[in-house]
């Protein structure tokens, strides 16, 4: 009895901040849309869990084009958060992703503390939305100066105010360009944040070199792809263990060996952004992945694996 | 069933013009029907130098007993179809598709107009067969323009002059038909097609576009293919965003993956 | 006469801080050695200027091995500044570069700002040294924290010691891994820097997932190559609308068009690293393109095509 | 004139044993004279990724009228060595070579034992080869171990055994030769070789080596290749570090590419 019990445990089922996914891959807000435009391509069924395009309180038309760029091992992008509104979404797609099962993690922004809150109170009325992403980070749309994530106190502040609004788990998502990552993770934490996901963008330019301009009408625009994975790997170690909550690291995964890196050094979970547009079955791959990497190494629970970096 | 990405097995990759290579492709029959207007968005399996896929139009399409053939015609503008350039018989490429919208059908409209610049001519010509073959009637209808900037850059001719019923060629240096830009030339032919009477289907450079909205000024059935950098190809990532006046009169960015490629002429805000 | 006068004119010449070259290009310290390594590539005397392999006060051994990991587009290095201190470089590698003549540029590094001093003192009273780069930015040797670099404080303060050292141009050398690189560019000119160069490396990790160990000995390391080009041209263009000091930047350039991208968003000047290593000829082959850049876009000089970015 | 680097053209590229290839190419003549135990720095033009160049040993090399002629003996591990094995006769790499110092030579040894674990019989393979050429009295005192995982990795034996008096060789497995390691073989047959009489080549992978040092105890003169990540290859990055012990006494890391990647077995320091 208590063997069988066991074996039907699934090695890769994942519980983090009161959220549960049935496997640590999920799809990175901005790189999958609403879920549907990723839909005819693969089973969302398989997916742990999908991190919807960043939702504001009234819908935004983005940054004008070019938005984005190729670079070398990966891409530059100033959508400006282009996005529906929490309104439309609630209306127009959470009914769509509510026929799956799985975790849908709400990516929202705003433009000041205030708005933060009133979308974070708007999608927690809702029904199937399973966490909140706040993404303190984005590097696109600043409002004079530095973004929210880029100063502990603004970052805890906005962290303090989502988690008044809501019952759902709260995930800070981070921002790479700071010197010390670490402090603004744990000054979310202390303000409440159930987790933290890292790391979004860095930011990046490109310039045309017979134009003399700028190749984002945005200017500049953050930089995604396996060419920041080193970047990212590294914070998300910094991170993972200088917190006591978890810790959903991405930045740069296009394969299961690059998805293993992370939760070895202490990613509970793992998100898969840029990788989504070069190879629309990359979730699948990495999910299918993880699972032989258990196998092969005789692993009972992904639990057995996060977390275990020598250094 | 999903969709997937396919394997396309190049069986034929010519230079059939300078800087211009014709791609044959089998792929597998679940990569299903093709609307003209459609597109592709390749790229090599393995490679991250070029890291995206690109997005190349469908210039024909057949079904064989056991493939889908695809041809890609494409101009060597850089990196990735420099490498495309270089495949030979027998290579593998990543294919996602058919990927975004297709032109709409002409009604009774007594003239098809085509108007197609530089590499342009691609989703157009497959948009001739096509009615060729699912509407003989049309053929007598179909007129088509056909600019380059010289002789060398003249594309398709031969198949577009046994579809249609006329093809004006005309180039920016004269070494071939007329000299001048197609919207030259469609300036002083647009009389001979009353509005109401006439379908119009254009592709090609931004600048073509420009100048042809200003022509038509909003008086025509007109649908154009647009081109945008792309990172997705399937609506995911908002990257290739095209400004479009909205059903209550306002502007939106729409993309031109999945709302496109293709665009009433007159629904596009040109900056 | 007038005419004639005006054709001699070198079109690459560069006068940045006191500093001569005779063009833009200068190999990046780190990865040209002391310019002896690559001296039967190339004639040394093509070049605009060699920064040399960062100096310490006594001879350094160096990070144990492995040092170096090759990422998507770039690479990992943990060197740990091995070098042959600063009285062994004035002894037995000035001599040969003397020989040569190309602004040699001495990278110099310390663990407290004495130590900064004192090279900088020793490297003015030797002959055949044209300017001092400070490297307050090295991620790979820490003193328990942040780098100088990281701190406008602690970096304004390196800035002046060396000045007061030296009658040398005094380029200082920041770190991309910071919050506001701006901030830091600012404190240093303040501090009398005579230009600033950037970027160093960013911080990053590699992980190997057979053995679950860090890649690099050293544990993190530092990511340079064409990855982090977009991150690095966003800071030149930063740093040179906000100071009034000449910027030299560096940071992924591979070819003549990468130096171009830097030239046009502000860099008086450019440094090579990377490159180096996969084609040893990149530099020249990179000094031969911009000439041929300014004839075909008909450009007298070099000064007519920095900072002319429009945006 | 200044050193550069070279195009080579491959001329052969076939798998002489599972996943180990046989290179050959064409260089031209400047690329100059060769040392056993030197290595090339290998890439395809205009990939960056893989993103570094590949150190590969130098595995033969004459001269013929017009070109060098150089072969590399490699196995594939990981994506570099991957996208040199496909490619075909033809094709063109990048060659930055020859680099590093080569083994020291004989002085009147009357053994000369040479010790290889798996690939590492590259390097070795020239170094017989060039002592039977240039002093064909070497020849009967060459002794060659050979040791491999199994029958499926044994590489070059049959010109070996055309060189040397004798090949031992051993596998893992016993699938061929004796079975066990090489290094085995090399503690019972050690004996046979008085330490004032015998000079000792060795390379393999880092455990044979450290294993032969302790087999050795410091009594022989034995030179050993070693491998490290490499950037450069010519002295530049610092990268590609190994502890040795200094004249003083002391420790300090030395380069590979350039002070080595010959090295005398008992300057090494193990970890
Ligand atoms: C829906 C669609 C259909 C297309 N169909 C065809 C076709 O049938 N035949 C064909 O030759 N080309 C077609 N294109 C354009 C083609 O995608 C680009 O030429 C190609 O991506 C350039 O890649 P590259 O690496 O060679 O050039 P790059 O080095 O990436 O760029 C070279 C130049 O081309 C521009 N460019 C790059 N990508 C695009 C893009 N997606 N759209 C417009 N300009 C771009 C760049 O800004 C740059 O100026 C189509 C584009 C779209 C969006
Ligand atoms: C001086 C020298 C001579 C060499 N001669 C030969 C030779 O004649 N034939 C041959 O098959 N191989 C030789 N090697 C090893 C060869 O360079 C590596 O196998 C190759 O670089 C691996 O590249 P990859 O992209 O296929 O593998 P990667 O994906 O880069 O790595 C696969 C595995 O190989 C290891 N590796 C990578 N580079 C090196 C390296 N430089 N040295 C040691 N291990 C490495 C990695 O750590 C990893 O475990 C030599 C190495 C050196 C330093
Ligand atoms: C086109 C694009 C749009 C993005 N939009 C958002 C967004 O709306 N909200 C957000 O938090 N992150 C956004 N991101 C960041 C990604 O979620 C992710 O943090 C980042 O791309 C790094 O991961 P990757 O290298 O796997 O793409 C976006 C990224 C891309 C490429
Ligand atoms: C192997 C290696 C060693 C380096 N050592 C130094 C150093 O000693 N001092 C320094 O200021 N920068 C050092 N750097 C940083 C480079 O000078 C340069 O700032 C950085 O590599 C970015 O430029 P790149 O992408 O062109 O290499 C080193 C870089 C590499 C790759
Ligand atoms: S290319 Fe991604 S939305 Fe169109
Ligand atoms: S590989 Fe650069 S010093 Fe050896």
């Amino acid at each position: 009895m208590e063997k069988r019990k066991i074996k039907s445990v699934n090695p890769l089922r994942v519980g983090l901040a009161g959220l549960r996914l049935k496997n640590p891959v999920i799809a990175a807000s901005g790189t999958f849309g609403y879920g549907q435009e990723y839909a005819q391509y693969m089973d969302l069924n398989r997916l742990g869990g999908i991190a919807v395009k960043g939702l504001s309180l009234k819908p935004r038309s983005g940054n004008p084009p070019p938005r984005i760029m190729e670079t070398t091992g990966g891409m530059l992008n100033a959508v400006g958060l282009q996005n529906i509104g929490v309104e439309a979404f609630i209306n127009e797609k959470l009914p769509f992703l509510r026929q799956y099962d799985v975790a849908v993690i709400a990516n929202i922004y705003g433009e000041s503390v205030g708005e933060y809150s009133k979308v974070a109170a708007k999608l927690s009325a809702a029904s199937g939305v399973h966490a909140l992403e706040v993404n303190v980070s984005c590097p696109n749309v600043r409002k004079g100066g530095l973004s929210f994530g880029a100063d502990p106190k603004a970052a805890a502040e906005v962290t303090r105010r989502v988690k008044g609004e809501t019952d759902l788990p709260v995930i800070v998502k981070l921002t790479p360009n700071v010197t010390d990552i670490v402090q603004i993770a744990q000054a979310v934490e202390k303000a409440g944040a159930d987790a933290v996901s890292l790391i979004n963008t860095l930011t990046g330019l490109a310039v045309d070199i017979k134009t003399r301009t700028p190749r984002l009408k945005n200017i500049t625009g953050g930089l995604s792809g396996p060419a920041i994975k080193p970047v990212a790997l590294r914070m998300v170690w910094q991170v993972a263990k200088s917190v006591g909550i978890p810790v959903i690291g991405m930045g740069g995964i296009l394969t299961v060996e690059d998805a293993l890196e992370f939760l070895i050094v202490g990613a509970c979970a793992v998100q898969i952004g840029t990788a989504n547009f070069i190879n629309p079955h990359a979730m699948i791959d990495i999910i299918d992945g993880l699972e032989a990497y258990l196998e092969d190494n005789k692993l009972k629970h992904i639990d057995d694996l996060v977390g275990t970096f020598k250094t | 069933m999903h969709k997937n990405i396919f394997i396309g097995e190049i069986c034929a990759n010519d230079e059939v013009q300078k800087d211009h290579f014709l791609m044959k492709m089998y792929l597998p029959r679940t990569f299903g029907a093709v609307l003209p207007g459609q597109f592709v968005m390749v790229r090599i399996a393995g490679l991250t130098d070029p890291f995206l896929s690109r997005p190349l139009s469908i210039y024909s399409f057949s079904l064989e007993q056991n493939a889908c053939v695809l041809e890609l015609l494409y101009r060597v503008v850089g990196k990735g179809t420099q490498i495309l350039a270089g495949l030979i018989e027998g290579s593998q490429l990543e294919v996602l598709g058919p990927l975004g919208t297709g032109y709409a059908m002409p009604d009774t409209e007594k003239n098809i107009v085509f108007i197609a610049g530089g590499i342009g001519v691609a989703p157009l010509s497959l948009l001739a067969e096509h009615l060729c073959v699912n509407s003989p009637s049309c053929g007598p209808n179909m007129i088509f323009y056909l600019g380059a900037q010289s002789s060398r850059q003249i594309l398709g001719l031969d198949k577009l002059q046994s579809l249609c019923y006329a093809v004006h060629v005309c180039t920016d240096d004269g070494s071939f038909g007329k000299q001048g830009l197609v919207t030259d030339l469609i300036r002083k032919d647009i009389k001979k097609y009353p509005p109401g009477d006439t379908i119009i289907y254009a592709c090609g450079p931004k600048a073509m576009l420009k100048t042809l909205n200003t022509i038509l000024g909003g008086k025509y059935r007109c649908d154009v293919s647009l081109e945008e950098r792309m990172a997705c190809g399937v609506g995911a990532c908002m990257g290739c965003a095209v400004a479009v006046k909205e059903g209550s009169g306002g502007a939106a960015y729409a993309r031109v993956c999945c709302d496109g490629p293709v665009f009433g002429l007159n629904q596009i805000i040109w900056d």
